[in-house]
């Protein structure tokens, strides 16, 4: 008797908090977006999954012992973020990039987004109930980098109790940017703009593509050092692949050790969905903020993509300057589609693609500034 | 208040400004760098026919040991 | 010379216990039992060689700065057994539970060998020398799940010490299941009975397996969230290969990443296999009860799947019942035979994978029981 | 000890019971959730054939573009 | 103002101290021997990132939360060393060494390198400015066993200060080996000796590949228990490979495993080429040794190959004995080239490959040795 | 210093000793197993043809298996 009595006591039904029961309808709404509707699935499944485990009563799967705690030092010592960072670069080609370098400009002028949703955070404490300081208002930002292991490490440093929404933020608009962005993309410019023909890209050798890292990593030692951990595995990853003397280190730093790492990041985010950080104001504020800032990146990219239509001896499509936010490959193939609504015979997608890489260089240079500036 | 958006005005300036700085140099980087391995480590351009990547023609090799092997066994 | 006499003292010739000596012998049956008689290899290869490392004297390898001292610690901590349970999730199909759920009671009546030897541990304390406390008795009952990774998990919680006896016995038993069940089968069942055939199964669709998981996870948090790490675990690898769009995630959990743990896992389990740990009357009681656990949970499906077959409109072959135990695919393709021999025509593999799959669920609803009970 | 088997005693009857519950609570869940799953997202009777699995048809694109490059260069 | 002066004062360019930049130097050496010049580049590329990024001033990579800093742990509990070997036992062949035993007694000449650069150090302390201590010296002559991870795990325990350099030297002669040894080879045998013609070998049948593994462990077990981590975990890849039950184990360990293992050890390494440790005189003294500790190798194989040619009732082609240094399978291979060119019609890849793996045997056992008696 | 010397070289000493002594008796137990193996567990003289690995066999069989359905498919 006295153990049905403490068995009831032990249930899920007898210990639920309503924060913990918000928290699991947030979970599987992460999985119903994952899964139904293509939201980003690789890590929104994790994250949503870890959101609902992190939330049962009794079970402490989140707490000391358990084992999300344990998961989560990984991205608290920021190995997990960096890991995925490498597999990131070993993934990704510079080739269009390094092929027409004042495309980088672009990737520059998108970061744009997460200085101006740093400033909205902080002009958002008028709002009675809101209160981010300095550093809230910097890891929100990050989400405009468009870059989910970026905006991970920078959360995860300056402002880990927005670490969950900021995760969940920056991945469900970068699945968003399909819808967030052609709107912006066609009110900021003219049918003519979006028809411009792009110049066939000159081929780019092996060598280049092997010291390109390299340098990348030099300059940031020069001049960011703070943005080194970051960039220097990306760069490492790069290298791995680019210099094809490693090729079995390059393909499971893209393959197995992402995954593993993918689904232990994606769980130890969810354990930070949790009532008490996530069920306040601040929230809605790093929702709409997250928003705004893909919006404002998306415009600086397409308005600087213009202005350097206008000085460039070679014709350049505005739209490709929305790659800029990064979200590889999303944001290149969002331009590509925006262009060819316009003219059925333009293919920008090489073209984006070198924006939308120099916008994950552009944003962990961002990150570095922010980690170094913001105390 | 004013103060921290003060902070936070300062720092999208500065930040803005570094961001640019950074990859602005970088594309003057990739510049130099880009003529030198092209003057000093001139390249047969590219790859002629990247049509099939390694592993098809891995594939084309096991494939044609196994055909081969495939006849030897069962002829 | 000096040296000459401390390197004899340092040889395993000079130091060896013969509690030592005994346990590297139970490690090379181990391996010969793998290796040779094919008995659950990838788990008792690496058991046995742990054995073999963590018993060599003066090396230290189990000892603290050892290496099988570090690997200990995902035994520990619960993270080697449940990302295996995550593994085995993404490798299971509930296609033919879900196409005929009925199957599930049998799942559960098997369970009755885990609480009958548990009993039988704390009848076995009369024995003079043997003193079983009831964590101890609960550890050794759960050995009659049939499911390694959850006995690893309950036994590292409620009774490290018999962990590597319990390890063991386990996976031991459910490499003897073709030996032990097929006995117990025909003696409870008429040679009619073993002729039934079954209904084909109608087929289930793809939204079914994905709503599957997500619900088990749900009732288990609502009724038993002690059993929530590893239900909770086996959901998630069973969602990620259902539901189609983390396809790289579900290949890495049931490849690689289970692989490699299963590797670390069964090193560290061997290291609990000491002279002081295993070298007493009690591991005498576990091996006896395990076999008893076995038994008890055959002959209690066979017989729930009889009263099943009067009660039915369809007829139910009670050979299915005894893979309720568990021992996927094991105890089904047990019953697969047993059914051939009375009647050739008779394929019984996919309605006894119900039953089977039924009883993962079973045993790992019994160890959070356990967990929650036994304090 | 016999305080013990009490204890023991009781744990079984707990235990299977629960189990037995919750296991027949899952019957009954999946009943409905299958008939809800049948009713309002019917799914064209599976996969039709699948007697090949992915592997095998990637193989299939593989080998055909293995098979057409192989002919192209040894021609 | 005060963010851009204290900007200025987070860059590279301002903190940079003179041993950084060199350490970063090197660090662009060891990438451009490894990519350009292929020198061991699984290893040396990792190694020379570690080494660039461990001398980032500010960022703080190899401290105290950086990544390099977790990534360091591996090595220092030999987890990774360990995990390593492992997987090279799992890749190893010992077919051709069971099929002519006494090729085990090259493997073991060879291992002079190692003592003989060991009292090499001891000597070198009578140059001013050298301080070897016995210690020291162990793990400085252990590059003469010419195997990566027996190195790094004997540095790691015996002297971590000079781990850096020890690896780099490892790794770096191995990658030399088709430079180092010919000229020796040549040198100490004839023309006739070096046209010598080997018996074809036998077949070794399954069953002792299997038992061998588990007879080398016995005998370390017996003999030698200080080196029942490095050869066990090697004997344990090799016994999972030749067992043919748990082939997906034995893929993953000398696959995906070793491939994540040697990233993070690679990187791991790296961390300790910091100015502190690595610009001393002390490092020269490792290079040249290490250099000296392969050349002694090469010939102490070479000329026991001899002797064993005069005394045996088969031929011996003395160049296999150079094989003895380990270096899988680069010096087999040199000594297949160095035959051919006696004898074009001579293949001795297979005859040295012996030599080669018995070597591997033979280090793992002097570093047994090494760290039993070293205190 | 000239102990520190001694040290090593008695090191030297013993240390080749032991790997002499070691891998020496090491011949000696393969010698021994061997015939032992031999003996008592003789095994058709290995695999004849080992012309083609393991992956080639089951790329043959995929091929097979991949070819037929795409026959299968095309007509
Ligand atoms: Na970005
Ligand atoms: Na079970
Ligand atoms: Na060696």
């Amino acid at each position: 008797m006295e153990n049905v009595v403490s068995l009831w006591h032990s249930t899920g039904l007898y210990n639920f908090t309503s924060g913990q029961v918000f928290m699991m309808v947030v979970g599987f709404v992460l999985l119903y977006l994952a899964i139904k509707k293509n939201f980003e699935p690789l890590l929104l499944l994790p994250i949503g999954f870890g959101a609902i485990l992190s939330n049962i009563p009794v079970a402490g799967i989140a707490e000391e012992g358990g084992l999300l705690y344990y998961l989560y030092f990984g991205i608290k010592t920021g190995i997990f973020p960096l890991l995925i960072f490498m597999g990131v670069g070993a993934m990704t080609d510079f080739g269009p990039m390094l092929a027409n370098p004042k495309t980088l400009i672009l990737g520059a002028a998108a970061q744009f987004g997460i200085f101006a949703s740093l400033l909205g955070a902080l002009a958002l404490n008028a709002v009675p109930g809101l209160d981010f300081s300095l550093k809230d208002a910097a890891a929100i930002g990050i989400i405009g980098g468009a870059d989910g292991p970026t905006a991970i490490y920078v959360a995860s440093k300056l402002s880990p109790d927005l670490l969950g929404a900021i995760a969940v933020a920056a991945y469900s608009y970068m699945a968003l940017v399909p819808l967030i962005q052609p709107p912006i993309m066609r009110a900021l410019t003219t049918e003519d703009e979006r028809k411009i023909e792009m110049k066939q890209m000159r081929s780019v050798s092996k060598a280049e593509k092997i010291v390109f890292p390299l340098m990348l990593l030099l300059l940031t030692i020069l001049l960011l050092p703070s943005a080194a951990p970051l960039i220097g595995m990306f760069a490492l990853g790069n290298l791995m692949n680019a210099c094809g003397v490693v090729e079995r280190l390059s393909q499971t730093a893209q393959n197995e050790l992402i995954n593993i790492v993918t689904i232990f990041l994606g769980l130890a985010v969810g354990s930070k969905l949790n009532a008490h950080a996530f069920l306040q104001m601040e929230t809605l504020g790093v929702l709409a903020l997250g928003a705004v800032a893909f919006a404002i990146g998306t415009a600086a990219g397409v308005i600087m993509a213009k202005i350097m239509n206008r000085f460039s001896s070679t014709p350049i499509n505005p739209l490709i300057g929305a790659a800029g936010v990064s979200a590889v490959p999303m944001a290149a193939r969002v331009a590509n589609k925006v262009g060819l609504e316009s003219n059925p015979h333009n293919f920008l997608l090489m073209h984006a693609m070198g924006p939308n890489v120099a916008g994950v260089i552009g944003s962990a240079v961002a990150a570095g500034i922010l980690l170094s500036l913001v105390k | 208040m004013t103060e921290l958006m003060n902070s936070g005005i300062e720092l999208m300036l500065i930040g803005m400004g570094i961001v640019f700085l950074f990859l602005a140099m970088l594309v003057v980087a990739i510049n130099i760098m880009s003529s030198l391995v092209q003057r000093f480590f001139p390249e047969p351009p590219a790859t002629p026919m990247p049509v099939i990547n390694d592993i098809s023609k891995s594939m084309v090799a096991a494939i044609s040991v196994a055909v081969h092997q495939y006849r030897n066994t069962h002829k």
